[in-house]
Formats: C-alpha cells, structure tokens, sequence
C-alpha cells in the first residue's frame, strides 16, 4: 500500500465505513447503485455536507456551532426577501445573504471570544436568534427564490447536479483552508492547546472570529442550495441540521475536545449519513423502525473505524 | 541485609514506529533507593509505567517476592504495594488539593465519602511534605513546583513497599530537594524498596545506593551510587563531556531589554533591572518567589498593574504577546504540557507553531519550508523520535521539553526568556542547548534564564538575580555567585512585601 | 425486478411511494393507514416515508422514488411551495404525483386531495363563536411558527373571528403542536388571562394539553375548539371536555389519495381535485366519526 | 458576606442572572410574582431540570448525553403500553421502565467505554434508536398513563405539585451523589482528567457505566413526570429536550470539557429556561419574536456571569 493510501484510510476510517455500508445496499437492492440514484445521493448530501465543512473549522478549534442551520435559514430568506420581496438585484441579494452568515458567525466569535461564553450558549443563542429573525422577516410564510439563483438547484446539461459541485467546491476551499493557510493551521493549534497556541504568539481571539466567521459563510451558501433546491426560502428550513453537520464532522475523524479533523473525513461523515438515508429509503424501512436502523448504523459505522484502529495498534 | 523484593526480567515493548524497551533487567531490594539513569528516550518512563500498570510489556516479566506478577491496572499495582510518582503530574486541577490526594480511595463512612478525614489526612500528607497549603485549595492554582510536592504527598499517602519516582526534582529548589531526600532516607530506612529516576547527577551520590544505566531501551550496567559523574555519563551516553557549563561570556553591549518598577498586586513588586546585549542573566528564588509571572507580565501573557517594559529602548504595550514578538522577544514556558506544546499535534507542526506567521505568504503557509527547518532543529537538539510525524505526545519528557525551546529557537528572536529551560534533559543534550545560548549571545541577543537548577544558573550566567517573596532582593556577578550566596538572598524576608 | 424491498400492503406490480410530512402526528399515521388499508384492498404495493417535517428531506424521498421505478407517487406536503421541485422531478420522469392533504404550489400535480385548513379555521372560529354565546375572551394556542398548517389554520380563525365583535382575541402564543407545550403555554395564559372563556387551539394535540391546563374549567367555563379530530380529541369531544374538532377525516383522505394514485397509474383520467369536506365534530355528532 | 453565601454566588453566578431575570419579569408583569404562577414556573422546569440533572453527571466526566429526551419518551410509553395495553400491574410497569431507561445509560456507557466511540456519537446514535423504539412500541399514537401513575402529575393538597416535589428531591439525590458519593466526585476525577483518574486506581469504565445509568435513569423518572401530567405517554414526548437539558447544565456554570459543574448550578439553569418561556407567555411576546428573545436572554444571562467572574478576579 503506497503510505498515501495508508494515511487516507487510516486517518480517515470513516471511508472504510462507507464502502462497507455501500457495498452492503448495492446487495440489497439494485436500484442503489444506479448513476442516477447517486447522482441523487450526492445532491442530498450536498446541505449537510456544506454545513458540516463550516463546522468542521469550529470543532477543530474545540468549539461547537450550534447555530448552522438557524442561520442557513436566515440567510436563504434574506436573500429571497430582498430579491424578490423588495426587488433587490439577485447578484446583490446574495452577497447580502452571505454577508449576513458571516455576521452570525462573527457575532456567535464575539460572544466566544471576548465576552467568554461557552461556544454551546453562545450559538444556542444564535440557533434561537437567527431562527426567530428569518420567521420575523418572512413573516412565517416561504418566499420564492429569484430564479437566477434556483438554477444552483438544477443540472448541468440534464446530469450533473449543481448542488453536487458547489458541495464540492466548498469542501476543497476548506481543505485548502484547514491544510495550507496560516487561519487553517492556526485553528489546530489553537484546539490542540489555547495557551500554548496564545504563548506562541497567534492571536487566539481574531482566530476565533475568523473561524465562526467561516462557519457562517458555509452556512450561507448551504441555506442558498437548499432554499435553490426548492425554489423557495423557507423560514424553517434547516432546522436541526446543526446535530447532522456535527454527526458528519465527528463521524468524520474529528474529536468534540479539538485539534482533529480534516475536510475530507466531514466529506465522507456527510456522504455516510446520506447514503444511509437514502438506502432506508430505497429498502422501504418502515417510518418508525429508520429512526432506530439510522442509529445502530451510526454506531456501528464508527465502531468498525475505532477498533480498526486499535487492531492496527 | 537487604532481600531482593522486586525483579524484572527482559522487558520488551514496542509502540509504533519505535522499540522503546529492547530487553530490560533490573533487581530491586528492601530499603535501597534504586536510580535509573539514561539518555531522555532511552526508556525510563515506559519501564516504570509497566510496573505502575500504565502500560503492559510485550516481552518479559515481572516479579515480586520472587512470583511472577501480572499489573494490568494501576489498582493492580496499588494492591500489590507499588506507588508512583509520574514524570507528567497526574492529577485533576479542577479539584482540590485535599481531593488528588485522596484520589481514586477517598475516605468513606456509611458509604458517603467523609470530606472532614479526607482534608485531615490530607493536612498530614501536607505536613509530612513541608507543604504549607490549604488542603481545600483548588489544584490548578497551584504552581509547577507545588504540584510536584502533591504528587509526592499522593504517593506517600499510599504506603507502599515499592516506591517509584520520576524525575521528582526536576521541578524543584533546593530547599523542596533537600526535603524530599530526608523523606526518602526515611523511607528507605523503614524498608521501602525505592526506584528514582533523575538527569542531576550529583543527586546519585546524595541519596542512591545502586544505579541501573539504560542506554537505547536495554540495561547496559548496575554500578554503585559513588561511580564518578564522568564514569556515569560515559555509560549512559557512551562518549565523556568535558564541561557541562561551557559558557564563553561577551563584551555586554547596550541594555536591550529593560524592566523598570514592575509590580502585579499578590504576585510581584518593584521589579527592575535590565538584560544587555550578548548577556545572560539569570533568574533565581525559591518556589513561589513570583520568577515565573514576572516573565509571564514582561513576554504579555499576563498583565501587570504597574511599571514599565522597554524593548531596545522602545516601550512594549503591556499584555500584548504578538507586540512582544514582533519586537523581538520571546518567552519558554515552565509548563511545557499546559502551556509548551500542543500534544496532539506532530513534531513538526509543534517545532512550527512560532514560526507561523512568517512562514505565510498571502495567507497560505510554506509548509514544505517549515517541515525542513524542523527537521534540522530536531536534529541539532538530538530529539528522539520516529520521524517528524510523531505525536508529541508519545515523545519521552525530555524531549517535549527540547520541541519547546526548539521551536523558540527557530524564531529571530532578540531577547530570549527561558523559563526552567532544562527541565528534564540529559546531560549531553544540556550542553547542546548550553551550545546555543552561546551562539544567541555571541550574535549579540541576549537571554533572560530563569531555573530552579542552582549550579545551572551559577554556571550559565554572567550575572544573577535573585528574587524572594515578589520582589528583586539581589544580584550578583557570575564571580561571586555561589550556591551559598544565591540561597542566602533566596531566603531574605522581605520588608513588607504585598507577596502573601 | 428482483429488489429486496419489503413493501407493506400487498405484492402487486404497482410500486406506489408516499411521502408523508411527518408521522409524529396522530393525524398524520391515520392517513397513513388510510392509505395502507387502500392499497392493501387494491393489492398494490405502496412504500411509506416520513419526511420529519423537512421540506428538502421530502424533495429527496420523492428523488429516491423515482429511482425506484414507482408507478405514482402520493405527496403530502411538508410545504406547498417547496414541494414544487420535487414534484417538477417526478414529472421529468413521467411519473404521476398527487397531493394529499396539502396542494402543491408551482408545479402541476394530477390531483389535489385535500380539505381546506383556512376553511376549517373559519368553521372552528364559528362554532367556538356560537358555543360562547358570541362574546368574550379567547386565546390561540398556535402550531409550529412558519408551517403551512400553522399559517392556514390560524389565517382562516383570524377571518373567521371578524365576524363576531363580541369576541376578542387576548393572546396567541406558540406551543408548537405539542400536547405538553400545549399544557404549559395554556398554564401560563392563565395567568395573565384568568377571565378568558374560549381556547382555540391549531390542533388537538395542543387542545388536549390547554384542556389538562384548565382542569374542571375545560368544556363548562371555558371552550376548548381543537384541529384534526384524532382519536383522542374525539374521546375529548365525546367526554364533554373539547368543545369541537376540526375533523379532517385523515383516513378518507389517505384512502382517496392511493385509489387515484392507481387509477393515474394505470393510466386512467382522474379529476383535478377531490375534496374531502372538513367537518365540525361536537358532542352530538361526534359518533359519526368514530373508527 | 458569609463564606458559604460568597461560595454560592461564586460558584452559581447563574442565580445572579436567575434573579435579575425574575425581577425584570415582576416589574414587567404583574401577574409573574403570584404563588400559582410561581409554582407553574416549578411545574414547567420539573422534567427538564430532571433531565439536567442527569445529564450533569455525564457533562462532569467531560461527555455528552443526546439520547435523554428520546429515553424519556421510551420509558413513559413502556410504562404505559405495559399497564394500560398488556395490563402489567403499575407498579411492576414502573419498575421495568425505569430499568429501560438505565438499561439505554448502560449501552450508551458501553459503546463509549468499550466501543470507545465518542459520547456525542453513540448518544445521538441513541437518541435515534430510543424514539425509533418507542414509536415502534406505541405505533405512533398517545396510550394512556394509568390513573395510579398519573397522580405523579397532580398536586397535592391542590396546591402543591407532585413534580416540584420530584424535581427537589432528585436534585437532592443528583447532589449527594455528587458530593458524597465515591462515584460522584470520581466523575469530576474523570472529567478532570482521566488518564489521572485511571493512574490512581479509578475504574474509570466502570464509573461510565454508572455515570450514563445514572442519566439514563433520571430520564426516566422526568419521561414518566411528564406523562403523568398529561397522563398520556407520547411517542413523541421531550422531542429536542436534550439541548435544553444541557444548556441547564452549562448555564449553571459547568464546562462541556468536564470537571466542573453542581447540581444546584443545574437546577437554577433548569429554572432560567423555564421562567424565560413563562415570561414570554405572560407578555405575550409573537411566536416570531420569541426565539429570537430566549436567545437574547440566554446569552446575556451567561455573560452576566463571566463578566461578574472576571471583575471580580
Ligand atoms: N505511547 C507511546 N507511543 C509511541 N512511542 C512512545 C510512547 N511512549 C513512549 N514512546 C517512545 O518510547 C521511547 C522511550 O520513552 P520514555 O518516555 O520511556 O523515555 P525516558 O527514558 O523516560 O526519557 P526522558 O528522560 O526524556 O523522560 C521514546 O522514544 C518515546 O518516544
Ligand atoms: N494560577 C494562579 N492563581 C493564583 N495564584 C497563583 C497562580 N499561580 C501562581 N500563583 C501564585 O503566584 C506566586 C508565584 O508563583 P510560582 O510558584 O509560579 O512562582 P515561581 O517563582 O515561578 O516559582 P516556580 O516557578 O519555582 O514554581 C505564588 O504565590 C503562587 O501561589
Ligand atoms: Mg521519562
Ligand atoms: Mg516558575
């Protein structure tokens, strides 16, 4: 095995999840492995996976972002409210609505940072906030999208959806953020020891913001494709994402308690959480049973990754 | 005449990447203290941590009274009467002082843990230990040093017939050395079987009676306590060191580091004095006599309620780290887990963490660039390692403690602070970091030294400061500084002091 | 084909999905059952999803339809809007889609079975209306802030209620559908709103809960009007303790929804829209809707 | 200032905030000072302030406990389905779904002390598999609590209410069993830090066990108060109750990184939430506004606290 192949699969045990659980739908029934259908995947994960990048830079550093969701929503309903409610340009309208992730982001940081709230009251709150404000704007009602910005939700020439690109765009921006840039290396540290991270000289409190900021930037962009998806801004569309991203993040390979984690690994959480959705469906699980096959599966997939891991020991 | 109470027969453990243990034998009797010596890496730890029930041996084993014994837990251990002291304090700095020394058998009545006896055996713990601290206190409060002292007390309170202790005075001063060997003596004259593992030589003669030298994880000799130091560092490392303080002083030039009534209320008061270029000044004092936070105020990590800072004649904000550096200073903590080093990150990305900023262009870092100069400075400091993607985690203490002052080292700094700089390291490395002070000087920096380790100041400085109670109460010449002259300022009450 | 799915309700070729908004909602599992015992009677096979009240978990449910080959696909909304896209996909497919319950906004739909929540707000503003003598105090216990259900229910009240001056509407507070919201949202009203004689809640869950709140008070001081007319709130009805439901009739709109399902499937026309008329449950007619 | 009153306040700088918040409330509304209303407010923190209470012990030992709403719900409907459908007399139906609910505890303590998966993952996995399981047993649909049980939910004398009563004495027991208890203060040890625990003769995978029963048990109790007071079980009963019960927690000063954290800090957590969502009742605040105000409310009441903290240092 190159030592390439080797780093992959063991730092990313989660792959080996995947293909496990993969391997099994395909046997269980032949529509899984159709292009179609995991074009279809790809598509549904596509949500989960954008926010769960965002999160994956706040939990490196140690943190939680409970608030994805919330301010998916708020952004999306932003950007359809302005453009279509007030007329607004679309191109202006999105930069607005990303603007305002960003700002959620760098509010839930300023808590976090300088009033010293724990990340999970601090983005609570948001979770709270930014819920309530996409409802108060929306007035509680859907708003259509522009419908420059809904073809984010269609096909290139009939076949490759656009959800599955941008899902793909942003995940290699954030390994390029985690792998090569001084925010990115500096969020590893700051998980792995705040005051070693401090006492080596990087400023530890612009960091921070600098991190949620990012994580409410993905958020934005996860709201736009989802609110693109369906041509229409929902006030409560999203919610309790948050516990999914976290899910695909911690499946992933990264640890609550910080300094771990890579792209690539929240890559394939977010993919197992999907297939697996996908393959209940496919298999015609009744309602009340997915919850608990959701679960075992869950489990289970992060069980073979950790005693693969002490076996490899 | 003393009986032989513990064995240990070819001890073999592999971890990945490395066999730190290739084939260990050692024989402990009633009432010996027992010292292990060796090169940091060569496998002290691991050995001790095996028979703690740390860790389980691949290879070999164990055995007490002459039966074989298998240690799979620490209660296993506890149970059979072998209490240690870790080289990485464990304790829980959440709780209180009274609660780690009760750790994991706190006293129970009616199945209630009973708070009252707890703190009042821990109040003897303390006493036995010259520690005069509240036994409610909260741990994480404490200093380095203190903590050590607990950690001691913990292991005492256990009264075991094996007691192991690593590098218990690596942290310590004088007085608190003095104070643990009289506790050992009476321990080894009660019969306690004692295995110390220290890197300061001159403590074999003062409290041991045989010594096991590891070299690369094998046992390579067990020779007698009074062997000459030249002989003891010949076995460990295999080749003579000629001269363990080689400083080469210069020609000290203008004042680049100047500290002027620095004073932080409950922790240091009136601090002045200056650090010119080419100088080495060192820092000394006894535990607690405030040393640490007035290299904490001047490097920003902390703030400070009055006086002044200049760095080469400019003023320094106060509480501002990335000024600090900016304008040439630099600071290695005491606490080289909690404060030196991210243990889950790889040695590179440690040995990197200083030099982050100006390893970025445009925001991207030069990661190839940086992973080459960690490779050199590794190199330079001799750390042992499986490569630069170890985890720090798994390095042996010293060598954490050389990835602490080597990732300072790679940064240009102007005025270098070493806090306990060589807190843990082997003789032959010693030199080594001794070698690279004299380059910083020579090329006209100059270097702030901090160390509870009295010959070391002594022979490193050109000058001594000595602090007592948080304030500044002398200074001597590298001349006239003496162990005795530095212990006698050490001890100076000071004329009210706000210092508690 | 030979897939290992295990469709409930018969073994015949149709392959029919459902897309349920969610099954965390007694009314919701009785459409369900409708529509199971329907498509057991025409020996279909139908495949049930719950879409957890997410309207773009149901875009993919519907997705995953379609990969399946099913022959018609029965929607019931999370949200009429946002059910466009995946109703525009099956399309694509050639798959006939009808709307139960919910329409759908934006896109085209074979047929629409649905009963009118606006419609029933208004009925239920006029019997709690007539049940209060036409004057007096009434709060609104409402559903989950920006759902459809929530928005319709308490827009048909609100329109419904002009129509009596006698009556004032002194708080609408949220309890999220959720009978134990319901319980401590009513508890803390009661408070501030000790004299108020009429509740209406946007759905019996939450009706149940407002009436453990008011204890004796619920159906002799205070008129409890709840949505949905599920078991329990018909239980309440007959027990004198619920003024009225809303009763949507669930289980006829489940059936309605697969038998056009597989007369669309077959190929066979079917109308625009089938109505299942809501009706007003109270205590003298409630054994009508029993079972 | 008596030492113990310093150390209280101190210590639970969340009553700080508990009162501010409480005489903000008076002054707004003359209605929130009256007895009944008070006792209500008791009444509506019960079942999250019990289910805080368990997760206390867990956030102490530095882990996370998802699954104690879904577990809540699976015991109140066990109750129920056994008494009311299979006709198990009640006393023997509450025993049983207490011990469902410790039984949930232990395999989540086992997936992490043996499995070694994280907390968050093997409780969410949990969370999934207690709520699939319950809607499985009840077919989705309300069954009676039987009538001996549900005094639980009454009051008694028609004034005072069972489930204040429940809730005092539980945080009782949670404290004792904090404070006194050989596995209460390992938890801290172990939250502390637990190479430093397992080093000094703690079993430390035996006390997860204990600790993740312990929540498990708890659950139940706060799923069968909340039953009782409607004398339904819900399948779908504390859905989301997991992050309330957890921001009691951190509001009342614990740190999700362990170590810290006291069950009276808990129970005024528990109590803030609740007086919040009464107060909004009371000022009638729109269904809009509403989240956005809790949020407000969250974050200021735990930033009161840190910047008490730290003027005070
Ligand atoms: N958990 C581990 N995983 C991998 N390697 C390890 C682990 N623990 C120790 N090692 C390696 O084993 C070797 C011996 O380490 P050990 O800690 O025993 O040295 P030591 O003699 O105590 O050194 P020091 O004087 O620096 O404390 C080192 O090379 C170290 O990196
Ligand atoms: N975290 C802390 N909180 C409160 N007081 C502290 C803290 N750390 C240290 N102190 C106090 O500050 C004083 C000096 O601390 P410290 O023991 O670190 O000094 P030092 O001279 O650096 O000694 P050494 O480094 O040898 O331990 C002592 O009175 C100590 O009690
Ligand atoms: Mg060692
Ligand atoms: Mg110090």
């Amino acid at each position: 095995m190159s030592s390439r192949t080797k780093v992959l699969l063991s730092e990313n045990g989660a792959l080996v999840a995947l293909v496990v659980l993969a391997v099994a739908l395909s046997l269980l029934s032949s529509d899984f492995l159709s292009v179609s259908n995991l074009l279809n995947v790809g598509v549904q994960a596509a949500v989960t996976a954008i926010l769960a990048f965002g999160a994956t830079f706040v939990i490196i550093t140690a943190g939680i972002d409970l608030s994805v969701g919330s301010v998916a929503a708020l952004s999306a309903i932003t950007l359809a409210y302005l453009s279509t409610t007030s007329g607004l340009p679309w191109p202006l309208a999105t930069v607005i609505a990303l603007a305002v992730g960003v700002v959620c982001g760098l509010a839930n940081a300023a808590l976090i940072a300088y009033g010293k709230l724990p990340p999970f009251i601090a983005t609570l709150a948001m979770l709270g906030i930014a819920r309530g404000l996409a409802l108060v704007v929306s007035q509680g009602s859907p708003i259509a999208m522009p419908d420059a910005v809904s073809h984010v939700g269609d096909t290139i020439g009939g076949y490759l959806p656009i959800p599955v690109i941008v899902m793909v765009v942003m995940g290699l921006i954030a390994a390029v953020i985690l792998n090569r840039t001084y925010p990115g290396r500096a969020m590893y540290a700051i998980g792995g020891n705040e005051e070693a991270a401090r006492l080596s000289g990087i400023k530890v409190n612009r960091q921070k913001l600098v991190t949620y900021a990012l994580s409410g930037g993905f958020a934005a962009v996860a709201g736009i494709v989802l609110a693109s998806r369906l041509a229409s801004a929902q006030p409560q569309a999203a919610a309790g994402y948050e516990l999914d991203a976290i899910a695909a993040v911690v499946i992933g390979g990264a640890s609550l308690s910080g300094g771990k984690g890579r792209a690539f690994g929240t890559f394939v959480g977010a993919l197992i959480l999907a297939v697996l959705r996908n393959g209940l469906n496919l298999l015609s699980v009744s309602a009340f049973w997915q919850q608990v096959v959701i679960g075992v599966v869950i489990a289970l997939a992060v069980l073979v990754d950790t005693l693969r891991r002490r076996s490899s020991n | 005449m003393s009986q032989e109470i513990l064995r240990v027969e070819g001890l073999r453990k592999r971890f990945p990447g490395v066999l730190a243990l290739d084939g260990v034998d050692l024989s402990l009797r009633t009432g010996e203290v027992h010292v292990l010596l060796g090169e940091n890496g060569a496998g002290k730890s691991t050995l001790i941590k095996m028979l703690s029930g740390a860790y389980h041996p691949d290879e070999g084993r164990v055995l007490l009274d002459g039966r074989p014994v298998e240690i799979r837990t620490a209660g296993d251990a506890q149970r059979l009467g072998i209490a240690t002291i870790y080289q990485e304090f464990n304790l829980v700095p959440e709780l209180t002082v009274g609660e780690n020394l009760a750790l994991g058998r706190p006293p129970r009545r009616f199945g209630f843990v009973d708070v009252k006896a707890m703190h009042r055996q821990a109040r003897e713990l303390l006493d036995r230990v010259g520690l005069d601290i509240d036994p409610r206190r909260k741990l994480g409060t404490l200093g380095i040093a203190r903590m050590q002292m607990v950690e001691i007390a913990k292991a005492l309170a256990l009264e075991a017939r094996v007691l192991i202790m690593d590098e218990p005075t690596a942290v310590l001063t004088t007085g608190e050395v003095d104070r643990l060997f009289s506790i050992v003596r009476q321990l080894r004259d009660q019969g306690v079987a004692i295995v110390f593992i220290t890197h300061h030589l001159e403590e074999i003669a003062q409290v041991g009676d045989r010594v096991t030298v590891l070299r690369d994880g094998r046992s390579v000799a067990e020779v007698p306590a009074d062997t000459p130091e030249d002989e003891l560092v010949r076995l460990m490392v295999g080749r003579p060191i000629d001269q363990q303080y080689p400083r080469e002083s210069e020609r000290p030039g203008r004042a680049l580091l100047k500290v002027s009534g620095l004073g932080r209320r409950g922790h240091f008061d009136e601090v002045s004095f200056e650090v010119r270029a080419g100088e080495v000044v060192g820092l000394a004092g006894l535990v607690g006599a405030g040393r640490t936070e007035v290299a904490r105020a001047i490097f920003g990590a902390d703030h400070y309620d009055e006086g002044e800072v200049t760095v080469d004649g400019r003023p320094l904000p106060a509480g501002d780290i990335h000024a600090a550096m900016a304008m040439g200073l630099g600071l290695v903590p005491e606490d080289r887990k909690g404060q030196g080093l991210v243990l889950g990150a790889d040695v590179a990305e440690n040995l990197g963490l200083v030099t982050l900023g100006r390893a970025t262009r445009a925001g991207f870092v030069d990661r190839q660039g940086q992973r080459k100069v960690a490779a050199e400075v590794a190199g330079r400091l001799g750390v042992r390692m499986s490569g630069l993607g170890q985890e720090v985690r798994t390095l042996s203490g010293g060598n954490q403690q050389k990835i602490v002052i080597g990732k300072w080292l790679l940064a240009d700094v102007s005025v270098l602070i070493l806090d306990e700089p060589t807190r843990g390291i082997d003789v032959g490395a010693k030199v080594e970091i001794y070698q690279l002070i004299n380059t910083l000087t020579a090329s006209g920096h100059a270097v702030l030294m901090i160390s509870s380790d009295l010959p070391e100041v002594i022979g490193m400085s050109d000058r001594v400061l000595v602090m007592a109670r948080g304030r500044l109460v002398g200074e001597l010449p590298a001349d006239e500084a003496t162990q005795d002259a530095v212990m006698a300022l050490a001890v100076t009450e000071v004329e009210g002091s706000r210092v508690q | 084909d030979t897939t290992g799915t295990s469709p409930t309700g018969g073994s015949g070729d149709i392959k029919i999905g459902m897309s349920v908004s969610t099954l965390n909602n007694p009314y919701f599992v009785q459409l369900r059952s409708g529509a199971e015992e329907e498509a057991k009677k025409l020996g279909v096979s139908l495949t049930v999803t719950d879409a957890q009240n997410d309207a773009s978990q149901q875009v993919n449910q519907v997705q995953n339809f379609t990969s399946q080959n099913m022959k018609a696909i029965v929607i019931n909304p999370v949200d009429s809007d946002a059910a466009a896209p995946a109703v525009k996909a099956a399309e694509r497919s050639n798959i006939p889609v009808i709307a139960a319950d919910r329409g759908v906004n934006g896109a085209q739909v074979k047929q629409t079975v649905a009963s009118d929540n606006v419609q029933g707000g208004k009925l239920a503003a006029q019997e709690l209306a007539k049940q209060m003598g036409e004057k007096g105090k009434v709060v609104v216990l409402q559903g989950v802030a920006g759902t459809s259900a929530s928005r319709d229910r308490g827009q048909g009240f609100t329109e419904g209620i002009k129509a009596y001056p006698g009556i004032q509407v002194v708080a609408a507070q949220p309890a999220d559908f959720d009978r134990t919201k319901g319980l401590d949202v009513m508890s803390n009203l009661l408070q501030s709103h000790p004299d108020i004689t009429g509740v209406f809640a946007e759905n019996d869950e939450m009706a149940l809960g407002a009436i453990k709140a008011l204890g004796a008070k619920a159906g002799s001081a205070v008129k409890v009007v709840g949505f949905d007319g599920t078991p329990d709130g018909l239980k309440a009805v007959q027990d004198g303790t619920l003024a009225a439901t809303v009763a949507q009739q669930p289980k006829v709109l489940g059936q309605q929804a697969i038998a056009s399902a597989v007369k669309a499937a077959k190929g066979e026309s079917i109308q625009q829209t089938v109505a299942v008329p809501v009706k007003v449950a109270t205590k003298d007619n409630v054994s009508e809707f029993a079972g």
